[in-house]
């Protein structure tokens, strides 16, 4: 949504009296919109804190499924990738056009990182049988609704892989855009709205990795 | 005011069902004269106040905080007073009596099914004596949907879902048959998914109990078998023995009679035919009706009760 | 076209304008073309189009509502099997909520106003404008696959396990309903920013027209809950797809816990629906009582009471379902407080009529119908609120009445007052005030017939949702039937008068109702980039105590162009760009 | 105008590094094995910690306009309501009203 309303290059739109009310509409548009992603994610927080919160014992059982070191390292990665959109934005924001597109390609790369790893996570666990719901054929783990907690599992994650995904094409877009020369100190407001957009990618998952792999 | 209260309201059959009745007529009352008071005022300003001529000017008035803070406090206490009287009531309606008779409650769709502690078991009617509190332990079936338990003039609703228990109690003042229906949306059969709660003096129920108990199902010719099938397996439910449409085609005159199916083959109804239908009703479906028929027959119904499901079709000639 | 003004809390230089009466070249005619509309990022364009979209769906819900009081004629099938009637009812209600209510005030009058009545050209995003109004579109167009492929029958609220079981298309509906809210989302984030950003300078928040603070309070709503509606419908779409088990009981889910899901959305979504009609109501009453509208503060701030305090009562639809005890007594003690701030809001609507110079114009009798219809709207919910009684009520025809008269008696109500007030606005033509009144004659009666024994046969213990009933029930469902088809007729007559309107009727004037508010400000209908000039405010919304002269003000960007030259000075206090 | 403000790079910098000190420490803690429900509530803790930073700095929240971290708390808000009231329900099944 970001992006709609931004298209305009450097120009004002005619409906704002200047660029700083443009910037800041944009910013608090995009804040808005991360309110909703809150409360997108936060259906599935709550229907995790209540399966948590019914059956404990299911929670511990089936989290020495998941691979701390797996969750350990995407954390770390996407702390990494938060960091370099966030140099990204600085780089605009001092007009240096080359480490712009630097940063984000690193983003982008640290993100396609994280797929992968998510990626290898995923065939582990689809191989022996741990799949969403009805196609659940996994043995180990002895309990009547540990299909459940793999639903869980993958609604949370594969949501939350599904906005790294997006966060990859929003930037690739940027990427474009900054080679073209679009972003200098007057105008960024893209960047740093995608930035908004991608620490919150993190923030999720800074939440999701102790929820789902360090129960015991 | 006796009329007018029975207009709105079923009797009021069950021990707490007039508590709940008086909550109602107060907020009733209450709404009347708000309703009354509002409605006089728009009538009258409008006729007094409406505008003379096109320089007619008004006064400033924003605000009034006595009127303000009054028309905040009045409705307060109103809604504390609704708040507490209907909490009262609730923890009544909630709080079964020790010594309750308890009572299995199994939904379906669609029908309903009555166990008695002592073993008896009734469908789609619901036998209880009079002036002793009942306990309902309802479930709905496995696999099935919600459905609800209603009976208006005992003032009793609750869910009954398939993975966990719900309860509700109710004790009846007086005699007679009450309808109840099912509440909670469950598809095609729900508007059909009524019954009767019949409710026996002591005496009368003691002797019910008897004549159930001694009855010796084995005995029973296979005919009337079937119709006791028919009633209490929920087959009622969806099929009619008097040529209406219900969610599933009508029993009578089925017997011998040519069918169609949706992959378009044919077939005469015969024995065979209906024992394959009830036991494998996803096979052949009929053209015109949905495939919903519970496909739970080859484990509930012993193979005499088939036979005597079809030999009571048989007989709906 | 920046009118470089700097007014951070300075005196501001402001000339009156004139203006213009009855413009050659105005939206409506500025671009020529289907594409011109189809693309259009102006906001009244795209406030039109949902109007057309919403007026198509109003017709098609109220034709599936006359199909259904027709089978419901006689206890036995008329027109349609059981499963036939399942789906009527379940379309009935899913249109009538998803696609009609829900964009009604706020996507149609609110695209076309809130612009217009804070002074700005456009929304802040009007290119994400357009995007809501096509996601709508597109999830308007799944919901119609839904009817062609196999019509969803499992009533508007898609309860598991039985949206899981049925043969039904429930992915199909709800893909295109789960679509529709990110339309809602959209629409609410772009007007809340508009409003926080993109006010005229002068126009603070304390002289913005109650119908702003209504969409704004309704813009919270639709940001907050709506996500939630969307997982929810995921989560229902993988329940069908994969059989997650969440909500199916089957796998190891809870049902009850889909119902919380559910009306955490639905419930908030009913202020979503009531909210903007509030606001209308203000505005009507407000300019035909040529009065200050009483306690304005306390209006739209309870507004924003009602949006909080309703997102916190949305278990009173469970109270029955299983949910514990617990928390039954705690949804209905919180129910009750949302009774409060819309009371003082009728209260002071009352208060404003009270001294005023009143007009009964089509617009205010829908308005004095609204008080009526929504109060006894209002009141039964209190009684649905009151624990022992919703027991015997829920899911009977007393539910029926009770949102039909907060739905239909209250928000529909109130659309048809807005859609009046405004049609002189948003068209350039004048409707035929007999045929109005007369319409709204035949409404107020068809409703009442319709929905008032529905109360009755309620209480005496009639379910809803039920294709046959007893025989003891049929007197009321007449009566209700045929109110329906007097309903049925009041609709058409409006159809007709505002269509014959289009093509012959009168030239409006640029404020045919002498109001105060900005939108009034401006030529009907107004220019392609809403005002020739940046305005300037100085008065609230409703100083109708002040002459009129006050009120037509604006910074002349081009003096020679309409500008009186003995430009009078004229004190903005407070006058702040933001 | 603040929210043009240019975050310094040492806030970067050393936001970075205590996200990366504050991960280590979350799976430290894990092989502590506190009891539960502590754990949880560590765990809770930390992360909202680690979140406060990134939103604070990363996205700039410290510096920007006020009101964008009242939208940020209000929609935490109403996810604690959402949850908590929905808990009163699911926690507190088939215990009556015995609870007064
Ligand atoms: C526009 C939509 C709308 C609005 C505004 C409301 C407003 C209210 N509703 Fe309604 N409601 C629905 C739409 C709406 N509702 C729908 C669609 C359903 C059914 C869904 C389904 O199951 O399909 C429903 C169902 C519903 C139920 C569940 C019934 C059941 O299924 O068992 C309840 C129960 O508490 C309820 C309560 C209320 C209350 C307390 C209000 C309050 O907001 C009303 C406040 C207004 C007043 C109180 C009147 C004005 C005040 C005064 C004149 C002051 C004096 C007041 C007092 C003394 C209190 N509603
Ligand atoms: C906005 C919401 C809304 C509106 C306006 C209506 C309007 C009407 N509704 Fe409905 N209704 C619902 C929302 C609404 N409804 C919902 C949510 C349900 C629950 C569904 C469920 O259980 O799942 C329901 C259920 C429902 C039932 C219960 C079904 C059952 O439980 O078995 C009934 C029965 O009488 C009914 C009747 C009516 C009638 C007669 C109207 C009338 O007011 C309709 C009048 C309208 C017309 C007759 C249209 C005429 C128009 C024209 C002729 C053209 C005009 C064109 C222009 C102006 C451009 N509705
Ligand atoms: C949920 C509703 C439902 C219930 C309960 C149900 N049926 Fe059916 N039945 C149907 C439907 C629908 C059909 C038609 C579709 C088909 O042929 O499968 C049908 C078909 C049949 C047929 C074939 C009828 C014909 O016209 O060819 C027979 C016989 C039958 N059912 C017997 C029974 C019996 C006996 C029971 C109870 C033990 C029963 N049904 C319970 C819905 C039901
Ligand atoms: Cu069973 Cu409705
Ligand atoms: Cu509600």
């Amino acid at each position: 949504m970001a992006n709609a309303s931004t298209i305009n290059n450097s120009r004002v739109q005619h409906h704002f009296r200047n660029a700083d009310q443009q910037f800041s509409s944009s910013k608090l548009g995009m804040w808005l919109f991360l309110f909703t992603e809150v409360m997108f994610f936060g259906g599935l927080f709550v229907a995790y804190i209540i399966y948590r919160a019914w059956n404990p014992e299911l929670f511990t059982m089936a989290a020495t499924e998941l691979d701390t070191l797996f969750g350990a390292v995407n954390t770390a990665v996407l702390i990494g990738s938060s960091l370099t959109c966030a140099l990204a934005i600085r780089a605009a924001q001092t007009d240096n056009t080359k480490m712009v597109v630097n940063y984000l390609l690193i983003t982008i790369a640290l993100a396609t990182l994280f797929l992968v790893i998510k990626y290898f996570e995923y065939t582990a666990k689809i191989e022996i049988g741990i799949l969403p719901g009805a196609m659940y054929t996994f043995e180990g783990i002895d309990h009547p609704k540990a299909s459940v907690f793999f639903s869980i599992y993958y609604m949370m994650t594969g949501l939350h892989g599904l906005h790294v995904v997006i966060g990859i094409g929003l930037m690739i877009w940027l990427v474009i855009r900054a080679k073209a020369g679009d972003y200098n100190s007057a105008y960024y407001t893209p960047v740093e709205i995608t930035g908004l957009y991608w620490h919150l990618v993190d923030i999720i998952w800074i939440f999701l990795f102790p929820l789902m792999y360090l129960i015991d | 005011m006796e009329y007018l209260t029975n207009f709105f309201l079923p009797s009021a059959e069950s021990t707490y069902a007039a508590n709940v009745d008086a909550l109602f007529h107060f907020i009733n009352i209450v709404s009347l004269i708000l309703l009354v008071g509002i409605t006089i005022a728009i009538i009258y300003f409008a006729i007094k106040y409406r505008r003379k001529s096109q320089e007619d000017t008004t006064p400033l008035i924003t605000h009034n905080t006595t009127l303000e803070v009054t028309w905040t406090v009045i409705p307060l206490i109103l809604i504390l007073i609704v708040f507490g009287w209907g909490f009262n009531d609730y923890v009544e309606m909630r709080t079964p009596p020790a010594n309750s008779y308890e009572v299995y409650v199994e939904s379906f769709s669609f029908g309903w099914n009555f166990e008695h502690p002592n073993g008896i078991k009734e469908s789609n009617n619901l036998t209880v004596p009079v002036g002793t509190p009942v306990r309902l332990i309802m479930r709905s079936r496995d696999g099935d949907v919600l459905h609800s338990f209603f009976v208006p003039q005992f003032r009793l609703k609750q869910d009954l879902m398939p993975n966990r228990n719900t309860y509700a109690w109710f004790e009846a003042k007086n005699t007679g048959q009450f309808v109840y229906f099912c509440t909670e949306y469950c598809g095609g059969g729900h508007s059909m998914m009524n019954g009767t709660v019949t409710v026996l003096t002591a005496a009368e129920f003691d002797e019910w109990n008897e004549e159930e108990l001694g009855r010796d199902l084995d005995a029973l010719p296979l005919a009337e078998l079937g119709r006791l099938v028919y009633q209490q397996a929920g087959c009622q439910g969806c099929h009619s023995v008097d040529g209406s449409s219900r969610v599933g085609p009508t029993l009578q005159g089925l017997y011998m009679r040519e069918r169609e199916f949706t992959d378009g083959s044919t077939r005469i109804a015969d024995e065979d035919y209906l024992i394959e239908s009830i036991l494998y009703p996803q096979e052949l479906v009929n053209v015109g009706y949905p495939n919903n028929m519970p496909n739970i027959y080859q484990q509930t119904l012993s193979e005499r009760e088939v036979l005597g499901l079809v030999e009571f079709i048989k007989e709906l000639q | 076209m920046e009118a470089t003004t700097n007014g951070n809390g300075k005196t501001l230089k402001v000339r009156y304008f004139d203006i213009e009466e009855n413009p050659e070249t105005h939206y409506l005619n500025a671009e020529k073309g289907i594409k011109s509309w189809l693309f259009t990022v102006d906001h009244k364009r795209i406030g039109i189009m949902y109007l057309a979209s919403i007026a198509f769906f109003f017709l098609i819900g109220g034709i599936l509502a006359l199909v259904l009081r027709t089978e419901l004629l006689t206890p036995t099938e008329n027109l349609m099997t059981a499963e036939q009637y399942n789906r009527v009812f379940t379309l009935h209600g899913a249109i009538m909520v998803f696609l009609f209510i829900i964009p009604s005030i706020p996507a149609a009058l609110g695209n076309f106003l809130l612009p217009i009545m804070l002074g700005a050209k456009d929304v802040a995003f009007p290119r994400l404008n357009l995007a809501s109004f096509w996601i709508y579109s597109i999830g308007a167009l799944f919901t119609l696959a839904s009817l062609a492929v196999n019509p969803i029958d499992t009533g508007w609220t898609f309860y598991t396990p039985y949206s899981v079981q049925t043969g039904s298309a429930v992915i199909l509906m709800t893909f295109g309903v789960f679509i529709m809210g990110f339309s809602s989302i959209l629409t609410g984030m772009n007007f809340i920013v508009t409003i926080h950003k993109l006010r005229a300078p002068g126009l603070t928040w304390g002289r913005m027209p109650l119908f702003l603070w209504a969409m704004y309070a309704t813009s919270v709503i639709q940001v907050l809950a709506t996500p939630v509606l969307a997982i929810t419908l995921a989560l229902l779409i993988m329940e069908r797809t994969l059989g997650i088990g969440i909500f199916d009981p089957a796998l190891g889910g809870d049902p009850v816990l889909y119902q919380h899901f559910f009306w955490f959305y639905s419930h908030p979504a009913v202020y979503i629906m009531i909210v903007p009609a509030f606001g209308v109501i203000s505005e009507l009453i407000g300019t035909f009582s040529r009065k200050t509208v009483f306690g304005y503060w306390a209006i739209a701030m309870s507004s924003l009471a009602i949006a909080f305090i309703g997102s916190l009562v949305w278990g009173h639809h469970m109270f029955v379902s299983g949910q514990s005890e617990l928390s039954t007594v705690v949804f209905s003690f919180l129910t009750f407080f949302v009774g409060i701030p819309t009371g003082i809001k009728i209260f002071n609507w009352l208060a404003t009529m009270h001294k005023g110079s009143i007009d009964m114009k089509t617009p205010m009798v829908y308005a004095c119908m609204f008080l009526f219809l929504f109060t006894i709207g209002g009141v039964t919910g209190i009684m649905l609120g009151a624990i022992s009684v919703n027991v015997h009520l829920h899911d009977t025809y007393y539910v029926v009445a009770h949102f039909h008269y907060v739905m239909m008696g209250g928000t529909v109500i109130a659309f048809l007052g807005g859609l009046h007030f405004w049609w002189p606005k948003m068209t350039g033509k004048m409707y035929n005030e007999f045929w109005g009144k007369i319409a709204s004659a035949f409404i107020f009666v068809g409703f009442n017939l319709t929905f008032l024994p529905q109360f009755i046969m309620g209480s005496q213990g009639m379910p809803r949702r039920y294709y046959s009933y007893i025989e003891q029930f049929q007197t009321m469902h007449q009566l209700s039937t045929y109110g329906s088809y007097v309903l049925g007729v009041g609709f058409v007559i409006i159809a007709v008068y505002l269509a014959h309107s289009l093509v012959k009727g009168a030239q409006a004037p640029a404020n045919p109702w002498g109001a105060r508010s900005l939108d009034w400000m401006t030529s009907s209908p107004p220019d392609q980039h809403n005002f020739k000039y940046q305005p300037v405010v100085s008065n609230g919304a409703y100083d109708y105590h002040k002459p009129m002269a006050d009120f037509t003000l604006g910074i002349a960007e081009d003096p020679a162009h309409h500008g009186h030259d003995d430009a009078v000075k004229v004190e903005a206090e407070k006058a702040e760009i933001r | 105008m603040s929210s043009h403000h240019i975050i310094p790079l040492k806030v970067l910098l050393s936001t970075t590094f205590a996200l990366i000190v504050l991960t280590v420490i979350t799976v430290g803690v894990f092989y502590v094995n506190i009891p539960p429900p502590f754990d949880v509530i560590v765990a809770i803790i930390l992360a909202t910690f680690k979140a406060t930073l990134v939103a604070m700095f990363f996205m700039g929240l410290y510096y920007d306009e006020k009101f964008n971290t009242v939208v940020l708390v209000f929609s935490l808000l109403f996810f604690l309501v959402f949850v908590g009231i929905t808990m009163l329900d699911t926690m507190f099944r088939d215990t009556g009203l015995n609870i007064w």
